[in-house]
């Protein structure tokens, strides 16, 4: 079998899920004959006909829209927002409308709907195509939130995603579309939506990361591992409704933990983790837990990306920090 | 400078239909449908609305009732375009809708309930698929042209019969970009859509012509390359015949059409709303003129087909009606706190149950 | 001098700097003769003319972009929104154009624009015009989000929301737009954007909330209060940049913490204040700081609405859970 | 059932100009402003838009600069409408406008160190007013109305001589919420503003067929109730004469316009697209015969003011500046990684201090 990319992996999740099923349409702008701006879409559109992988017009609250009004007559519409800078127009449509369709209706009328984005910077795009604003989007009540990180969760949880009866945004991170190839069966078989993925297992430190910052998360992981620091690694993967449990059982082991992201660091996704984890493993915790994210500031043009993703020292330096830690009295 | 030559590559018309004018005569030929049975149910429905509406804001005044925009003088839009529909096509209303809703079938009691501040309201149980009433304006739009999208599809792909997404929306909300971009999608597509404009000449406090530039609303269709025409809406004929002839067109495959309903609205925004405070003096006095029961009442009398018996036994009956629905809706028992998570996923996810089970405690569910 | 409400505090402030600098234009749905649906506006057009003080037409998104425009070209425009729930479609020019615009022009251009919306449940309105998404805003670069909750802070606060060079969203509790009456000298002094209010003082526990829930978190500490618990209640105000100096201060003292806020928890903004305490004062806290919020479930229509705000009974039992809390060891 | 009755009320024209030809033949006798020493000049702008275009894809191929969007074939529209404004009046960019930026006074430096990802490059010392290059479609708009808000106001109130605004925007730009929700604005506020379309006719792989139904791109100012027109935009003559003519309308307070300029993308959308996915065989080849530097040579020709010499020298000259450009270009320092913050809020808040300085700790700024 060969392997693929996480761009080909979402393609042959797609392509799954349009043989399979024929109430799924793809639709987009570019997505047809071009194939995606990332090829995301490559041969579909000959393979399925231009009626089920469909050329949008330009207009992001349109896609956003048109998708609630076709997940309400039960087709299960797979939109692409072409970057995720450009979805903003969509979320009054995805938070008025997809994520509250069900409930408003009391369950009569449902949006089946994954709105798909490419996310996150790191690939020298210009002004605007390198947003990672995920939490802007965990924080909407009726939604689910996915980010996968290699090509086989890729291709599960996008599958999930498709068949899940309620709205997904499914964020994939562009950074690492053509990092890394593993063989993904293409074999239909779907990931959980409900859980944490371990990508590592340690004892003294918990790293909790999603999306294109796990490749260094796993790269600090490894410089760790050589000073003699077992580092667990979790990908929550689904980041709402975010499995805590998961992350609570490895924190309960190590007693310390980072959070890495892209986005910027107020109000981001870290806030909310670091909040639970307080919640229910206060008391075992041995640091207080800490974030290595992106600036509170505008992702800069490409010249200064590098400077404003995390990187391996920022985080190799925010674990050595959590490790090092110690009570200053107090309690 | 001298002014330069230029050469023409398009021209649009933008027209008006009316079959009874102001004072209730026919100024043109009626169309078929125009039995006295069809005008009288058409009479009767409108009737009903004003009731409800009238009802509807007595019970908000005595604190039974959260804010309601009453659809008083614009029945005919409401009535035409919902009786201008098959049952399975779909309808995807904005919020000013009795008449429509009451078409589609949807119950008062129903009604009451949206607006009393219960989600139940939105379930439609006569109206399954029809979409929920719809308050972030013109939103609804895209969800019309999405729901034509389905429709379209489901015909090729299904071999369902070619059903047709009717949307409704005031003049306001002409001036949103949703309205625009589903009425392009709608044209590109040749989507199975008919978007009708409730133009009642306000939109809380600004009017018309602060709105818009545009001489008329159905002239924004020319933007998405659609039809568009004007009907004057307190003549519930000629919104029964745009909208039956739109639905056809679409239904035959020949695309959508966007119609303004030329009408007025005889009273407040909602009942938060105080129109005392902008409407100009003696505009509400003229537009009262032009209503539309009235008006239809005066042709059916000239024809010969109502009178003053019929009028006060529909009232009665109507009347009969509507005590049973508010009775119904005042005896209603307020929906459970947790409600509020068990429609929000297919499956209470994990990560809530801790929420929904305080919720259930506190709401005494278990 | 006569004692008057937060709305019209918001109107005095508005006229005050509509009278100061001809620069300043309010701008919005219904703002005109109207004097908006609040009266937030009342006899604003009437005295400064329908040039300053201007209905718009109905689109949200267009009311966000032309303040960015205006702004660029020395005007101050103040936009309102209707309620909260028509922000959205306006998120893409605030969040890509407002937040962004002196940033990416290196300094040229600036976006001195105040977008105001009244926010927050509990007046039995229709289905969305109930929404808390501070949160949304406060994760965006660039801007600030200011939530007053008394008629004199509305007022300093506005002021200085209008005076400042960068965009503001500026939400006003719709909830206590009528609930107090307050003397408020119409003397021009602005608030500072940078420092939040202490409204109570006490050694016990750290409350903090804003915008209406203060009403309900100022009488949960007088019912500790009953019960000898000291409560120090504190006001962020300004939500974005957040002083958070000033709430480590009070935790410093009291050890324990508790946020309040009526927007849904998961990813709200209480989560990030959680993650800053543990920041800057992990060794000081006697138990996790807590949340008591609005469910993370959509807000319901009105008959259902006081089950999801956070009330007197729910923050007195949060506080009793932070009180009451003792190390199960571990550390 | 017979057609019924309708009433006409409202009528529309949408015409294109043209001043020369496919052949570079003049079509009419040329505005006032058609000078042989405007033109060359003209001509000299889109010659050097082109130069550019060309080296900065080269410069992308290898490695020096990031993604780029050529105006291959589209010279005519950036320049005929950049100089058709007076340099106080405000240009609102999007951003295939190579074209326009020389004619607003923007160093070639400037442009390329925007898409070599230094946001200094947005400084535009020369045309200090004109608002940032602008990539999330169509939003510009809505800017162009708001400075016209401004541009208006301040002349009225401040008594500064009435400026203009003027936006730019693709075709595929007009199915999005913004334009038409600028457009309506600018109707309705009577607005000093000019929207100017680059109908390309493709939005990145998306064909202007497939974008919308209308005829033309400019009738969608029928929707908007302003004036719009179609012009050759491959007649740098046709394009400045209608931008003009738009602009001293707007100038007089007569409103805005909407221009649609007709052209093709002769090029990738950027250097990031492959247009051989998507374009159709033979498209590309009889675009070319019709684009804008080709024919106004010919013109000039043809009428003695332009020849082979002229043209070496002109191609000289400008290869000059280029190379003076690219290589100032090429020798800019770094931004500082803290610059990041510092123009982010008009003073650094203090919740920001520890990042700022983080920062510039590892900028080995500090
Ligand atoms: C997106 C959005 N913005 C604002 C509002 C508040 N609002 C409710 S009705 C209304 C006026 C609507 O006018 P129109 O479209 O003419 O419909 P009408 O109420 O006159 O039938 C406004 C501004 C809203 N519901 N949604
Ligand atoms: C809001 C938004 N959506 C999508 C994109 C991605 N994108 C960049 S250019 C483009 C096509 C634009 O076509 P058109 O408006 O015709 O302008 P052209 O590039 O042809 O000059 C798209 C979809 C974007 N920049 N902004
Ligand atoms: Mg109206
Ligand atoms: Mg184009």
């Amino acid at each position: 079998m060969a392997e693929i990319t996480l761009v080909e992996a979402v393609t042959q999740a797609l392509a799954h899920e349009l043989d399979a099923d024929e109430r799924v349409l793809v639709l987009g702008q570019d997505v047809g004959a071009n194939g995606g701006v990332f090829r995301a879409t490559d041969g579909l559109q000959e393979r399925f006909g231009a009626d089920r992988v469909r050329d949008t017009p330009l207009a992001e609250t349109m896609i956003a829209g048109i998708a609630v009004g076709m997940a309400a007559q039960g087709l299960k519409p797979v939109a692409e927002f072409q970057f995720m800078g450009f979805i903003y127009p969509g979320l009054d449509q995805i938070l008025s409308h997809a994520a509250r369709l069900r409930n408003r209706s009391r369950g009569r009328l449902c949006c089946p709907i994954v709105y798909r984005a490419p996310y996150g910077g790191g690939i020298r795009a210009p002004e605007h195509h390198s947003e990672s604003t995920e939490a802007l989007f965990a924080h909407i009540p009726g939604l689910r939130v996915v980010v996968p990180s290699s090509p086989a969760r890729a291709y599960g949880l996008l599958l999930a995603a498709i068949r899940d009866p309620d709205p997904v945004v499914f964020l994939e991170p562009k950074r690492i579309y053509r990092a890394a190839r593993q063989e993904v069966p293409d074999d239909g078989e779907a990931l959980p939506l409900d859980r944490c993925f371990r990508l590592r297992e340690g004892g003294d430190i918990t790293l909790i990361s999603w999306g294109a910052s796990l490749k260094e998360t796993l790269a600090a992981a490894e410089q760790l591992a050589e000073d003699g620091v077992g580092s667990e690694v979790i990908d929550p993967a689904t980041l709402k409704p975010l499995d805590i449990h998961s992350i609570i059982d490895s924190v309960e082991k190590t007693g310390r933990c980072l959070v890495v992201h892209e986005a910027a660091r107020t109000g981001g996704l870290g806030a909310e983790i670091v909040a639970q984890i307080n919640d229910y493993a206060f008391d075992l915790l041995r640091a207080p837990v800490q974030r290595v994210t992106g600036y509170d500031t505008v992702m800069p043009y490409y010249q200064l990306e590098n400077y404003y993703l995390p990187d391996v020292e920022r985080i190799v330096a925010g674990a050595r920090a959590v490790l090092d830690y110690s009570h200053g009295g107090g309690r | 400078m001298h002014k330069p030559r230029m050469h023409l590559v398009a021209s649009f018309d933008i027209a008006h239909l009316q079959y009874l004018d102001e004072q209730g005569r026919a100024s043109q030929e009626l169309p078929d449908f125009a039995t006295p049975d069809t005008l009288q149910a058409l009479y009767r429905q409108m009737a009903l609305a004003r009731l409800v509406d009238d009802r509807a804001v007595k019970l908000q005044r005595t604190g039974r009732l959260g804010t309601y925009p009453s659809t008083l003088g614009q029945e005919a839009i409401g009535v035409g375009t919902g009786s201008a529909m098959d049952s399975a096509d779909i309808y995807c209303p904005y919020y000013r809708e009795t008449g429509a809703l009451l078409e589609r079938g949807v119950d008062i009691e129903e009604i009451l309930a949206i607006w009393g501040g219960d989600e139940r309201g939105q379930c439609f149980q006569h109206a399954p698929e029809d979409l929920p009433l719809c308050v972030p304006i013109a939103t609804q739009l895209l969800h019309a042209a999405g729901v034509g999208v389905a429709l379209k599809y489901k015909n090729e792909h299904f071999d369902e019969p070619q059903r047709v997404a009717v949307a409704s929306a005031g003049d306001g909300a002409t001036s949103r970009g949703d309205f625009y971009e589903a009425l392009n999608l709608a044209g590109v597509w040749q989507l199975p859509a008919v978007f009708v404009i409730n133009n009642n000449q306000w939109a809380i406090s600004v009017a018309r012509s602060d709105q818009t530039a545009s001489q008329t609303i159905a002239q924004k269709a020319v933007a998405a390359g659609i039809p568009g025409l004007q009907v004057d809406g307190n003549d519930v004929i000629a919104v029964r015949a745009a909208v039956a002839d739109a639905v056809e067109r679409a239904r035959r495959g020949e695309g959508p059409t966007l119609i303004e309903a030329l009408s007025y609205r005889l009273c407040d925004h909602t009942t938060a709303d105080d129109a005392g405070r902008y409407r100009p003096a003696g505009e509400l006095e003229r537009a009262q003129k032009r209503e539309p029961l009235a008006r239809l009442a005066h042709y059916l009398e000239s024809a010969g087909h109502w009178n003053e018996d019929a009028e006060t036994e529909l009232q009665r009956e109507l009347a009969e009606i509507l005590e049973r629905e508010v009775k119904a809706y005042s005896s209603r028992s307020k929906d459970r706190p947790a409600a509020m998570f068990e429609h929000l996923y297919a499956e209470l996810p994990e990560a809530l149950y801790e929420q929904h089970d305080e919720l259930a405690e506190r709401g005494g569910d278990r």
